[in-house]
């Protein structure tokens, strides 16, 4: 027996002066269960409430459709890239729902569906990826901040705002979406670091879709779950399975809550999949089999949730119907808003660079307005 | 009027802005009861507050990174780098983040931070702790980029820079912290004007920061040589005034850049390449530079050799073609 | 002889260099079983094994970081930024380690790493997926700093940045990934030169990378306008080819200097700079540069009104002062 | 009740398709004890050997008289700075003496103690902190990586190492030392990270001291403890008594063997006290209190295992002054090789910024030779 394996031996004293040495945060509670979270076909969904999920069931319905739609105005060329959430949802109408009118989203370039959720025109959610401008909502009416595609440098700043709006005594939870891939980065540590630290009113969904691209969470992380990497920043980790919409939306709910009432950040981590490929210029067959693929199709967040309502009667053929009309609806919407050809203008470039255009920029604004002058003279 | 150190300076224009402005926060490594390591910070925690001016966990792209969201919120941060190398964590925050957002959102999301960063060499610090770092600042569209030379300068650039609805990356230059000058806290005008510190009829040095005292030093020195010299401080590279700089260089046909970094890609090229495209047929001679050499900052017992000099200064003046 | 893309040639180099040394490994983001989302490492990964082609978890610096470690040992790591802009976060690693660790351990620790970054704009990327970020790396003592603009030096310069001792960055103009050309490995020559694509007699353009195609272009167009023009392709930004370009200038008197990297404080400042140094007297107008404005990378449907494009290429050599 | 704090309910089914969401890693045996390994003074230290314990008292007393020499060095102006590691010597000397003469040690500033013990000249290990040059050692001939001034940034470092002589098929473990406050940059999570997917042969070993300057642990981090990172990464975490230079040994030495029999890193956290203030530019008693250091200076690493040996009779007098003549002569040397004036060529700051200079730096080499020249005929 070695001493790493024995019990330390009984201490002469501690070796813990309270003051430098910081606090000694029980690790149990911070800890996830060792599997996710699963409500649709356990007891606990006896318990919940039917009218939430008929309305998740109709926000998926939604979702789903915007995801397909999305894809087809990539093949028409209305959208230069589109980066679906198709499978993942639940994880994004969950994130939605979570949060207050007062509280603020930190999106990446994947959840965009998230932000439809929270209200943002399509249009507008979809603008980065349209290409005709880098951001499309007023951030501040939506709070909704601009979609990160700089891996994880949206958790700092979720951290920042969650922290700036506790010292005005604003009742203001901030929820950062990361992927599996972006805990790698070291602006996930850091940010998870600092909210413990300054035990900030912040929430950080990980969906772990099982892919960095390419990449599989194998390749990853070793972590026995991502949750796990909470107790070391001394917040909560839970786990939950993220294409269960009504566990995701039980979870996401009371760790928003959590935050709120002042007990600090949670890591969530949510088990999910990306039915589609990383984007549509991805081929996704070159690192994933189709029997994988099929493998998650069977759990499907909209088809087990439509399964659990119609198993337990709580919805009928009508509103299955009503569903998918609405859906049809926002298709219609989306096609109608990228059918028009957005409005450019290159000056515009030079406009936002600072409060006031620097000498140097109005020159160089000059010298591109003279240009488009001649081009309109030569047509 | 009495006399300050730029140090004391700089601590007084934070002291104010606190003051004035309930949302400016000060955060960063060690600015709270220690009040930074050159104090900058010092005594602000105990008068505002360990919130208002907060020690924070040891990571810069998280400080830079929680400063965005706060001033996302509305607040005025002013982060404090401890060393410009140790801003370097902090690049990607800085140049996709800090220095792009209000472009991207079209101007919804200004963020009015400030950076300070302790820059430069002379203090005999070992590696890293010397870096002069502009040119990665100062080539980043959406930052401002300023450093101040006198003690004056220290309390109205920083006022300005907080002041600003922009970020700005401002560069206190270390070995100037305890140099002492009259001053009075003066009301603050906006960044982006270089300012004439002497005015000559032979040549130009253009020049800012911690090389500014060294340039006043061979100006004087090269009245011995018949030469008579303009000394420009810069104070704002970002926005660049033109301007100023034109009408110095014009008035006297020559002139020499001189700064610390390294040349090669150093502020200094950007400065004799615009001042040459602007003042071509003025010239007697090429715009020459005096800068640290093409080589990572030396150990402290060779910096000097490494730092343009009087000597080195005036050797780049007397190759401005006067024969002619 | 042969045709290929310069992906291609890019592909076939690290094949060559991983074949020829068992020392050369290649690490990074999406590298091995995708190939890269350029697939400039197609195939690698199935030739050579998934640790010579490493998937590495989603992180730059810890990627340039172990890339170091792996040097320290003896190996010769070949590292894939997926973007320019996702390379900042290793901005510390680059600047305080690889640039540095050599000179600080006086040659002990030599650090052969080749870190390659797809860089520039013109395909529609979103925002921080179109940035010139060579003049960071220019600017940073310790580093060599390439930039191919031919299918021929894809190969070329690739292999010669794996063969050397020191840490090159390795910018691979995206936009140029599937240009075609007559190709065969040619023999590996040192960096360092600058080749000279069109000789002209009326002006020189001094460009790289990205922007050579367009010069080339623009140098055809200036026959209309009576204009033959130089066209000169840098190939290394570090070391710089003062000689070639000189040389070239001074036959012809007159120059512009194009790339797409924002203006303010970029290489072609330094290249503006230098050249008016060395050629003062040659000189019959200020070189002129024509680059990317002082703004954040446009979004897809604006990038061609930042690009530097014939016309605007041709306006600036119209404002070389003919009339003299 | 609530559905995060039920357990969950029953699957049905699994949510963990094996292929992509990669390894379910029991995190039980990754947990770090709750108190730190304390041998001296417990049944525990009765299994030592005798030999080891004495040996790690003269290297005690060496490092010791260290810390105070260079210190003083300090004060003469022969040193431009120096951190101490006095309160630390027994982290410092495990970290020398659990590593084989095939592995590599990765320190940062502090740590020069350490690479003293490691086989290095003082004059040599201090090089950076006397200014004459950036670095003194053979880092290949000693395998000691350069000091480390930017935090944590050594630790991928060591991971790269570790993985290449890993494929080379060669036995050797790296060893990277980081503060408790170096814990809280991105680099320091980015390596564990790599190190826990490539399971590389290294081993972290964070003194955790208190303070990173001024800023005690509480700011810098809310985890339980800081061992508890490990979990996040799927690594081993240990926590033990840094101001027990038996404890230190023995789980120092049993982290570098558990990561050279290929079972993967370990972290290990080593709870102890700076006693002097950062370095000596540095004013401590603005951030802590003369209590705080004298609770600590009762746990001086020293003084503890001197007790221990002379109350279990392992030590003599003459031993005792053996020990105390052995420092001496170490001071004694310090002294003379720090009173000889460094050699300085201004034109070395050429030489090695690349294996061949560019024409530029020739260029600027000439001109600092002119300018050198001229000062000599000047005198
Ligand atoms: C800092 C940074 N590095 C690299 C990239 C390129 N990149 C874009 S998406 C992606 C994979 C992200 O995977 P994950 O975090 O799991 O999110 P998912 O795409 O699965 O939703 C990569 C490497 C990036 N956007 N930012
Ligand atoms: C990246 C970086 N940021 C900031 C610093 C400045 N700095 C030097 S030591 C130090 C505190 C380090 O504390 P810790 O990691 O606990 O190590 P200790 O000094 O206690 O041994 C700081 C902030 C640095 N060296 N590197
Ligand atoms: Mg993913
Ligand atoms: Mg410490």
């Amino acid at each position: 027996m070695t001493l790493l394996d024995q019990p330390a031996g009984a201490p002469m004293g501690s070796v813990w002066p309270p003051d430098a040495h910081g606090p000694r945060r029980d690790p149990a509670p911070l800890l996830p269960d060792p599997e996710p979270l699963r409500v649709l076909g356990t007891q606990a969904a006896d318990k919940l409430d039917a009218e939430l999920l008929r309305e998740l069931y109709r926000r998926l319905v939604l979702g789903r459709r915007y995801n397909q739609q999305a894809t087809t105005l990539t093949k028409q060329g209305r959208l230069a890239v589109y980066p679906a959430s198709t499978g993942q949802e639940a994880c994004q109408i969950a994130a939605a729902m979570a949060l207050r009118e007062t509280d603020w989203l930190f999106p990446s370039y994947r959840d965009t569906l998230a932000v439809v959720s929270r209200g943002v025109r399509p249009v507008e959610a979809l603008t980065l990826l349209r290409g005709n401008a880098h951001h499309g909502w007023d951030p501040k009416a939506h709070r909704v901040a601009p979609l990160s595609t700089p891996l994880a440098t949206q958790a700092p700043h979720a951290v920042g705002l969650a922290h700036a709006a506790r010292l005005r005594g604003d009742d203001v939870v901030a929820l950062a979406l990361v992927g599996d891939g972006g805990t790698s980065e070291g602006d996930f540590h850091e940010a998870l670091n600092f909210a413990g630290v300054l035990n900030a009113p912040v929430v950080f969904l990980v969906q772990n879709n099982g892919y960095a691209i390419s990449v599989p969470l194998a390749k990853q992380s070793a972590a026995p779950t991502l949750a796990h990497k909470a107790v070391g920043y001394g917040i909560s980790g839970r786990l939950v399975d993220g294409n269960d919409a009504a566990a995701m939306h039980s979870v996401l709910t009371e760790a928003v809550e959590h935050a709120r009432s002042g007990r600090g950040p949670v890591l969530v981590e949510a088990v999910t999949y990306r039915l589609e490929a990383h984007t549509n210029a991805d081929d996704a067959t070159r690192y994933r089999t189709p029997e994988e693929v099929a493998a998650w199709q069977a759990r499907d967040p909209l088809a087990m949730l439509e399964t659990h309502l119609r198993e337990a009667g709580l919805i009928d053929d009508a509103e299955v119907a009503a569903a998918a009309e609405a859906a049809e609806e926002l298709a219609g919407e989306m096609r109608a808003e990228f059918h028009a050809e957005p409005e450019l203008d290159p000056l515009s470039l030079f406009t936002h660079v600072y409060a006031e255009p620097t000498p140097q920029l109005r020159e160089q604004a000059a010298l591109l307005a003279a240009e488009l002058a001649a081009e309109a003279d030569a047509r | 009027m009495s006399t300050a150190t730029l140090a004391q300076a700089l601590n007084t224009a934070l002291g104010d802005a606190l003051r004035e402005d309930p949302d400016v926060h000060v955060l960063g490594e060690d600015v709270g009861t220690l009040g930074g390591v050159f104090r900058i910070t010092d005594g602000l925690a105990a008068e505002f507050g360990s919130q208002r001016c907060l020690d924070t966990p040891l990571a810069e792209a998280g400080i830079l990174g929680t400063a965005v969201g706060m001033a996302m919120y509305g607040l005025r941060p002013v982060v404090e780098m401890q060393f410009d190398a140790f801003a370097y964590p902090a690049f990607e925050q800085l140049v996709s983040h800090v220095a792009k957002m209000r472009n991207r959102t079209a101007g919804k999301l200004p963020l009015p931070i400030t950076i300070r960063v302790p820059y430069g060499g002379g203090i005999g610090g070992v590696e890293h702790h010397s870096d002069s770092s502009e040119a990665y600042y100062a080539h980043t569209p959406g930052l401002h980029v300023v450093t101040p030379a006198t003690v004056a300068d220290g309390y109205g650039l920083l006022r300005a820079a907080i002041a600003s609805d922009d970020p700005v990356v401002f560069l206190e230059p270390k070995r100037l912290y305890w140099s002492k000058d009259e001053f009075t806290p003066a009301p603050v005008e906006p960044i982006g004007r270089a300012v004439v510190r002497r005015t000559g009829s032979s040549a130009t040095l253009l020049t800012y920061g911690p090389s500014l005292p060294v340039c006043l030093e061979a100006a004087e020195a090269a009245k011995a040589e018949g030469w008579d010299l303009t000394v420009v401080d810069l104070r704002s590279l970002v926005p660049f005034d033109d301007e100023t700089v034109c009408a110095a260089v014009r008035a006297t046909g020559r002139a020499v850049v001189v700064h610390e970094a390294s040349g090669f890609g150093g502020v200094g090229a950007e400065i004799a390449a615009r001042v040459t495209e602007r003042c071509f047929h003025h010239l007697a001679a090429p715009v020459l530079r005096v800068t640290g050499f093409d080589i990572p900052y030396p150990p402290p017992m060779l910096e000097r050799h490494h730092l343009p000099g009087v000597d080195r200064i005036l050797d780049a003046v007397a190759l401005l073609q006067w024969e002619q």
